[in-house]
């Protein structure tokens, strides 16, 4: 993790390479030659199913192949805002990524700040219980996970598909880390400005932590809103379904290839806000990544 | 008696008030900070983990408590022969994929390592698939593998040849999931090799330029041992994620054809929620917990000597 | 409001390292008192323990009296400015230097006019509304100085604030700072490693070696008279020059026999010293090249020059290998490889005996 | 109003059929049970069901919501599913409930009755039964001189003359006999063997608790499919989806499926340029290509109540429902499926329907797996997994069935 | 094997910035040239122009006459020491040596001896199995200078190599490099921002401001000679002071009228000159405390005092309110607040009319 600066945007990432020296250009046009090729068949995948999720039906049910000509249509989107419970779905993904997201960026920022900051008896060794938490997988937990809710009588509810993501020790890590870069100088200006522990937190270093509650929020937001497998067991109603079993649980028994194209536009319907909001995130989601895990 | 009483918490307290001020020093008061997520972190995942090694050692179902059995569910385990067919194709999937994410994500990142508007274009290209949840990566590869009329057969067919079964034949379909996989997450491991060239100072490159190094020994010589630590970084943190594979056997070929790409977690999975056998699928959950949890150490420990020499 | 500061056999560990042992030390009110060490000596340790951000392991640190070691940072009534200065990155420069009054709930009037009135003082009234990032490296030194100004604390402790900013800055800002402390009545600490910063700003320096104080003085004291070997290494630049010597005592005064058997009669009273092997230092501004008919005290072969512009320093290899800087004017004529004779100015030697005792030519500085 | 939760697969379809109340005008598994239950939200004021739709077969889910003790009203379940929830006493008896309504267990076909009822018991509304075919490509039939003089196709009697048929017709028209979605697929496989194991006699499930399956029986069958597959008669690589595909662009003879696309292929077959269009379309049951009992697999869905506390008037909302669904038993075997009341079958109007002439017969033939054999989905996986593995030659014909036996022994061993 | 630099026309954009126009500058064999210029002039660029890491816009850049501009970093035969030193921090000492040898193919035992001699000269022998991060910055500063030296290139390129290092260490390491520099015959080229490693190091120096060249000359010429106000002012420490002043004519020598009336009388030819204002420029060692008896040219308050050991340098507000700096011996016995007459050295003036142009009493110096 770097000093907590503003984040750097994008097109900063390339300042290691050598910009102005002479000489070696060939090269270079070749392995730029090379990623392209790569990144097209990279996107290859994406754009044939929005091609797909663009054609009739009946029409692919026939041949595949008349995904390369006209006519297109964006009649399977219009089937899939007709299923009226679609925004309900995108209310509950919006409800329970928003809500995970809040809490996590709470419970990481005060607990990383608490490890990277404070002393208090037996610090040390929770952190390292902590961290070894990072090591379980949620499948290891999921079946008593799923007992111990449904005694609590959760299962159904907002709680119940929010609670499991907030004991994941992955933001707590991330903070600790962060709150670690922040010079300690602050935290003693701010001492002998007699300001408490809590001001410090709040008024002094959580400000300064903002490019790593983007970062958190938003690994944390993309994870919530791809999560299936919880909300798939925990989230069983129709009215609590978040998008993405919602979506799955459309798929006809037996009869996909009838509906082809509506099936990938489900999947380009479910994809594109999350990729549309990476897009916009880009830069800090990028800074994020680097800032995780290195150092 | 009385008065002894009355006055030694004041004479206990003076020396204590006289004690020296510590910024430092632990008290009670700072765990506030952390208690919430303590809490939560216990409740949700230390008591579900201990409750599962305790399930573990039952026979249970979805419904009753159970009767406990000692160690029977993993003798079961140790004596199914899928269960060890399962651990071997996770080895084999985290073969197929860690190696191959580490390398491809250094290529890209030492291609796209640079300030230009097409390598920030591509940047965002390799990394936009890395957001899209499971359910729709798998979708998207089905649509690309299904014979006759995936991508892939029309690929192929333009060259008037049949592709390879990928999703049927016993042999390529951990191949097809990996190669999925990789597409999927190609991005992280791209994005740390980034960070970390990035923080490769510029002008040992120049030094470099400066001592007639050609590309492959500013490769071999500069970047790779700069980057030696992310490397392992890289290949630590995808073992991990890579044990834990799931939903991408399951959605492409659950498991398929004759369990050569059913991983632990389905495994898991179909323990517990198709046999309803809870305290085997808990007993599998351990052995994979274990598993991962020296993968972790392993990190650990890597971190912890880079910490030592940082 | 100001502070006398009281620092009794005062000890700081650092689990099994002892970084500070059994020091004592008195600050007087209004003085500007700098430690001046090399890296590592323990002087931020020392300026830390003042501001209660360590703690002390053993001993007193009081105030004006009272005992303050206990006492959490906050309720020192101390200001301090760091090296990094420390500034709140995302808080305006109003409210960095605001904060620690609203923190103890000062009226906004009075907080308003101590502001404008530290901003005028330090010229920083048109950055008040600027993020420190937005300030070049001197203005947020200024910025700094001025968040502990309205504070108006008994003491400031400053810690080598001046060491981020690049060489001609840190000369202005010396000078900046020798001024504001006639300016501002009231105790400071300055921490500092580099001797031109002590030697120019400080009334009193406290020289810091290995645990210890070296020597506690004016700044021409510790130049003239450096109680031990270390302080005259440390303080001056060049550094000091030290010559095996053999002495003897002649009409009451001293009389050198340096290596190449040249000597060299100085000023300094024979009276408290025994005969026999010292080292010889001596300044560079006291071994000068000979002028037609002055004596000669040695000569040597000018194996470097530096010109300054105002002076030039010759480095010269005397006969028996041992190198000795000599100054001469700016227009110096010498020349590498020139053979240069030189004269060394007897009234400004300093002795040093086996155990690292000083002995000195000059008496007792003024001042 | 009372509040029924009723939770279904068959998909969703708001889209088309969200507020259609006409049963008639729809078409469909989906879109069918959505106009069903639309009309009985409009005929009954008093009641609202509440639809969740799963994925298929959702029983993960409703295990989950089981085991949180929040399970829906009437769930969507298949006779062979039936006895896992039934055992653990997650079900309610419904002979009071269909009793009360004027339902009589006589009035179900054989094979419905038979799968709905445990331990005397009956615990789910039949609302059909359904098995798999041989969807018949007329053209190329005739191509491979595989039809008779009467138009019909000429269906083999024996294995050896199965697998002379498909020689002959791969002979004459180039493509496989059979098309096949034998890619990340169970189901098809182990419905196969136990149609055949049930045209040998072979009682595999004496003991609902032990299968008996490595049998000489189940090798014949076996080998019969590797057989098929050695030679090229079949599609090999294909999944579900693809092998509809395959079958609709006229890539094989016959294609294994359910009695769910009859309706889909006959439209196919109506429509001008298709491959279907060509020569026809025809749809019959497995040949009996053994010499012992007629018989094939057949399974069915039925419509179950959880156990759970319900006021009189719930109970009493629930037991209309079903009668409404009973009463429209007709209009659901539109989707392709046997009617799973007698009337219906015998009806007119059902016989009316498309190509039931020539299925009719499976109401007879249909046959399942004992009612007391839990986790049939589990074991489906299993004999789907190790028969796959024997066809494709990954293993030992005789390996695989040792297997297979001694996998499900251990599983039901373990229940 | 040395170097003649010759450098014509070049032009060096960033964008729309232009940070070099058409400059031209010739290097000699085997001299010791000193880019010295304010951060941010184009110096770095420059020497990176020469080195091959950054590209030429406009112009050309020829090595013993062949041009290479053209050429890759790596063909121009030069040895680049970089301010960060740019060691490769996995590589042991002798590795990070060896590898711009190896590269090229140079035969083992060739590397090995070349390795030896340099480690031998530079005293690092006993750290070349170390890696770069156990070295302290002196150290690691060396081993740079060693990686140079093993190449034997044609010429030395040095940016800013001794600006990392603390005060103590600069000082010392400066030193040392002189005397490298008549070991190592070649050519260099030095870079820095310091005046004073400037004015020690270099045969010639190139004074850099905003784009373009200010002055080329030798170390003294610069310090004696500055060809304009800008050199004046950024050569020399303290700065140059610099007062209002008319110029009359006396006997062919001029004589200047300060803003408080004082007059004082130069060593300056008034031949060429128009009488009229300029400025005066007079470096803090031509301004002394007048002693008694000597001519006393004007008179001010002492406002900051600073001591530096063997000099005091007394800042002194003149009746006008301008400020002047003059120079005391070390033990100067001046106070704050004390009122102070001062004598300006009439031989040692600059003037400076307001088109920027200098003239100086002092001729041309030699060297
Ligand atoms: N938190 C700590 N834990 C252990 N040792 C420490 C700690 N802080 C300082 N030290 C050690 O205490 C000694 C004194 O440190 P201190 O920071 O006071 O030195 P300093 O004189 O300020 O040096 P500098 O001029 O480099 O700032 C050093 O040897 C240092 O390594
Ligand atoms: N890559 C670049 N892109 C744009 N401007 C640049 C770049 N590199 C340098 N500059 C600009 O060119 C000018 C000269 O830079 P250069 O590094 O040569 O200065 P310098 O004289 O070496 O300064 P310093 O003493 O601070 O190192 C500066 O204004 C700088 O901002
Ligand atoms: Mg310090
Ligand atoms: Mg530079």
């Amino acid at each position: 993790m770097t000093a907590p600066a503003a984040p750097t945007p994008a097109s900063d990432v390339g300042r290691g390479a050598p910009s102005g020296m002479v000489g070696r250009t060939t090269g270079d046009r070749i392995i730029l030659g090379l990623t392209i090729a790569l990144a097209i068949v990279m996107m290859a995948p994406l754009l044939w199913v929005v091609a797909l999720s663009l054609k009739d039906n009946k029409e692919l049910m026939v041949s595949m192949n008349a995904v390369f000509h006209a006519p297109y249509t964006v009649q399977n989107y219009i089937n899939i805002l007709a299923t009226s419970s679609v925004f309900r779905w995108i209310l509950n993904s919006l409800v329970v990524a928003g809500g995970l997201t809040v809490g996590t960026l709470v419970l990481s920022s005060l607990a990383g700040y608490g490890f990277a900051r404070l002393n208090f008896p037996f610090r040390n060794v929770l952190f390292v219980i902590v961290l070894m938490g990072l090591a379980v997988p949620e499948q290891a937990v999921l079946i008593a996970r799923h007992q111990l809710f449904s005694w609590l009588k959760l299962h159904n509810t907002y709680p119940g598909l929010i609670l499991p993501g907030l004991s994941a020790p992955f933001g707590v890590f991330l903070m600790t880390q962060y709150f670690r870069a922040i010079p300690k100088e602050l935290d003693e200006a701010a001492l002998l400005d007699n300001a408490s522990r809590f001001k410090i937190f709040w008024k002094v270093l959580l400000p300064l932590t903002l490019p790593a509650q983007a970062t958190l929020g938003i690994f944390t937001f993309l994870g919530a809103w791809n999560d299936y497998l919880w909300p798939l067991i925990s989230g069983t109603k129709k009215e609590m379904y978040t998008l993405t079993v919602g979506i799955a649980s459309t798929q006809t028994n037996f009869a996909q290839s009838e509906g082809l194209g509506f099936l990938m536009s489900q999947a380009v319907f479910a994809g594109a806000p999350i990729l549309i909001l990476y897009l916009f995130f880009q830069k800090y989601i990028v800074t994020a990544v680097s800032g995780a895990a290195v150092r | 008696m009385a008065d002894a009483a009355l006055s030694s918490p004041a004479n206990r307290a003076a020396p204590a008030k006289a004690r020296v001020q510590n910024v430092q020093a632990p008290l009670w008061r700072n765990g506030l900070f952390v208690l919430p997520f303590l809490v939560v972190f216990v409740a949700l995942l230390v008591v579900p983990l201990v409750w599962g090694i305790w399930l573990s050692l039952h026979k249970a179902d979805a419904f009753s408590s159970g009767r406990f059995v000692g160690f029977a569910n993993y003798v079961r385990l140790y004596n199914d022969k899928i269960f060890w067919q399962a651990i071997g194709n996770t080895f084999y999937f985290v073969l197929l994929t860690v190696p191959a994410l580490a390398v491809i994500g250094l290529m890209l990142a030492l291609a796209l390592n640079s300030r230009t508007r097409t390598a920030a274009v591509l940047r965002t290209v390799f990394f936009a698939s890395s957001v899209l949840s499971v359910t729709i990566v798998t979708l998207i590869w089905r649509i690309v593998f299904v014979p006759g009329f995936g991508l892939l057969a029309t690929v192929y067919g333009w060259f008037g040849a049949a592709p390879p079964a990928f999703l049927s034949d016993p042999d390529l379909v951990m191949i097809a999931i990996a190669i999925a996989t990789i597409w999927w997450c190609i991005g992280l491991p791209m994005m740390l090799f980034l960070s970390a060239l990035q923080q490769i100072p510029g002008d040992i490159y120049e030094a470099a330029a400066l001592d007639n190094a050609n590309r492959w020994r500013t490769f071999r010589y500069i970047t790779l041992p700069s980057i030696k630590r992310t490397f392992v970084l890289v290949v630590v943190i995808q073992i991990v994620l890579q044990f834990q594979l799931f939903g991408q056997a399951k959605l492409m070929t659950n498991g398929g054809p004759n369990n050569v790409s059913k991983p632990m977690v389905l495994y898991i999975y179909e323990a517990a929620f198709t046999k309803w056998d809870l305290g085997l699928g808990a007993a599998a959950s351990e052995v994979l917990f274990v598993l991962i949890l020296i993968a972790a150490m392993v990190q650990f420990l890597v971190s912890r000597r880079k910490g030592e020499s940082a | 409001m100001t502070a006398q500061i009281e620092i009794t056999e005062v000890t700081k560990r650092y689990g099994a390292l002892t970084v500070l042992e059994n020091l004592s030390l008195s600050i007087k009110a209004n003085e500007f008192m700098v430690f001046l060490g090399p890296s590592g000596c323990g002087k931020s340790t020392l300026l830390r323990m003042i501001a209660g951000l360590e703690s002390v392991d053993e001993g007193t640190i009081a105030i004006n009296g009272r005992r303050i070691d206990t006492l959490p940072p906050g309720q020192r009534d101390l200001a301090m400015v760091f090296q990094s200065y420390a500034l709140y990155p995302h808080m305006s420069v109003a409210d960095n230097m605001a904060f620690g009054l609203k923190n103890i709930g000062v009226p906004a009037d009075v907080i308003a006019t101590r502001l404008s009135e530290a901003a005028r003082m330090l010229e920083i009234g048109h950055l008040m509304e600027r993020k420190p990032g937005q300030l070049s490296g001197g203005q947020r030194q200024r910025v700094a100085i001025g968040r502990a100004i309205v504070k108006e604390p008994k003491a400031f402790l400053f810690d080598e604030p001046l060491s981020n900013l690049d060489a001609a800055l840190r000369v202005r800002t010396r000078v900046e700072l020798a001024q504001l402390r006639h300016r501002v009545k009231s105790t400071m600490i300055f921490v500092t490693h580099d001797q031109i910063e002590a030697m120019t700003l400080a009334d009193r320096v406290v020289v810091m070696n290995n645990r210890r104080i070296e020597q506690i003085g004016t700044p021409m004291d510790i130049y003239t008279r450096p109680a031990t070997r270390f302080v005259a290494t440390f303080v001056g630049s060049p550094t000091m020059n030290f010559l095996k010597a053999k002495m003897d005592s002649r009409d009451g005064f001293a009389t050198l026999t340096l290596p190449d058997g040249a000597t060299l009669q100085t000023a300094m009273r024979s009276d408290g010293l025994a005969p026999g092997a010292y080292e010889l230092g001596i300044r560079a501004e006291a071994v000068r090249p000979a002028r037609a008919g002055e004596t000669v005290t040695t000569s040597g072969t000018v194996e470097v020059l530096e010109r300054l512009g105002d002076r030039t320093l010759l480095y010269i290899r005397l006969s028996d290998g041992s190198m000795i800087v000599a100054e001469d004017a700016g227009l110096s004529r010498a020349a590498i490889g020139d053979r240069m004779e030189l004269t060394l100015d007897g009234s400004r030697v300093h002795l040093f005996d086996g155990e690292g005792r000083a002995f000195h030519a000059v008496e007792a500085a003024h001042g | 109003a009372t509040e029924l939760t009723f939770q279904r697969f068959f998909g969703a379809c708001d889209a088309d059929f969200g507020s259609n109340t006409d049963v008639s005008k729809a078409v469909g598994e989906c879109g069918i049970i959505t106009s069903m239950v639309n009309k009985f939200n409009a005929d009954n004021p008093d009641i609202h069901v509440a639809v969740t739709t799963v994925e298929w077969p959702g029983y993960d889910q409703l295990t989950a919501q089981f085991a949180a003790g929040d399970p829906p009203d009437i769930v969507t379940i298949h006779h062979s599913a039936l006895s896992d929830y039934q055992t653990k006493g997650l079900l309610l008896p419904l002979d009071e409930v269909l009793a009360a309504n004027g339902i009589k267990p006589a009035d179900f076909t054989d094979a419905s009755r038979n799968g709905v009822t445990k331990d005397g018991k009956i615990y789910g509304l039949p609302i059909d039964n359904w098995t798999m075919l041989f969807h018949i490509n007329m053209d190329l039939f005739k191509q491979a001189g595989l039809v008779d003089a009467s138009g019909k196709p000429i269906l083999p009697k024996s294995v050896d003359e199965l697998l002379a048929q498909a020689k002959q017709f791969k002979e004459k028209t180039g493509k496989p006999y059979l098309i096949q979605n034998l890619a990340n697929e169970t189901a098809l496989y182990t419905r196969n063997l136990y149609t055949y194991l049930f045209q040998q006699n072979s009682d595999f499930f004496a003991d609902p608790t032990k299968v008996k399956i490595n049998t000489p029986e189940a090798k014949k069958v076996v080998e019969m499919y590797k057989a098929i597959f050695d030679q090229g008669d079949t599609t090999k690589d294909l999944d579900y989806a693809a092998s509809i595909n395959a079958f609709l662009a006229g890539e094989g003879g016959v294609h294994l499926n359910g009695t769910w696309m009859i309706g889909d292929y006959n439209a196919s077959a109506e429509k001008p340029g298709t491959a279907l269009n060509k020569g026809g379309y025809a749809v019959y049951p497995y040949p009996q290509l053994f010499s012992g009992k007629h018989a094939q697999y057949a399974d069915g869905h039925s419509l179950a109540v959880s156990q759970k506390d319900r006021s009189e008037e719930q109970t009493a909302a629930i037991g209309k429902f079903l009668k409404f669904m009973a009463d429209h038993d007709f209009d659901w075997s539109r989707t392709g499926h046997l009617p799973a009341m007698k009337a219906v079958l015998d009806s007119a109007e059902f016989k009316a329907l498309p190509h039931r002439d020539t299925v009719a017969p499976i109401a007879e033939l249909g046959t399942s797996l004992p009612g007391a054999v839990q986790r049939q989905f589990a074991i489906q996986d299993i004999i789907g997994q190790e028969m796959s593995a024997a066809i494709t030659g990954q293993k030992e014909v005789d390996a695989s069935l040792a297997d297979m036996e001694s996998r499900i022994n251990e599983l039901l061993a373990n229940l």
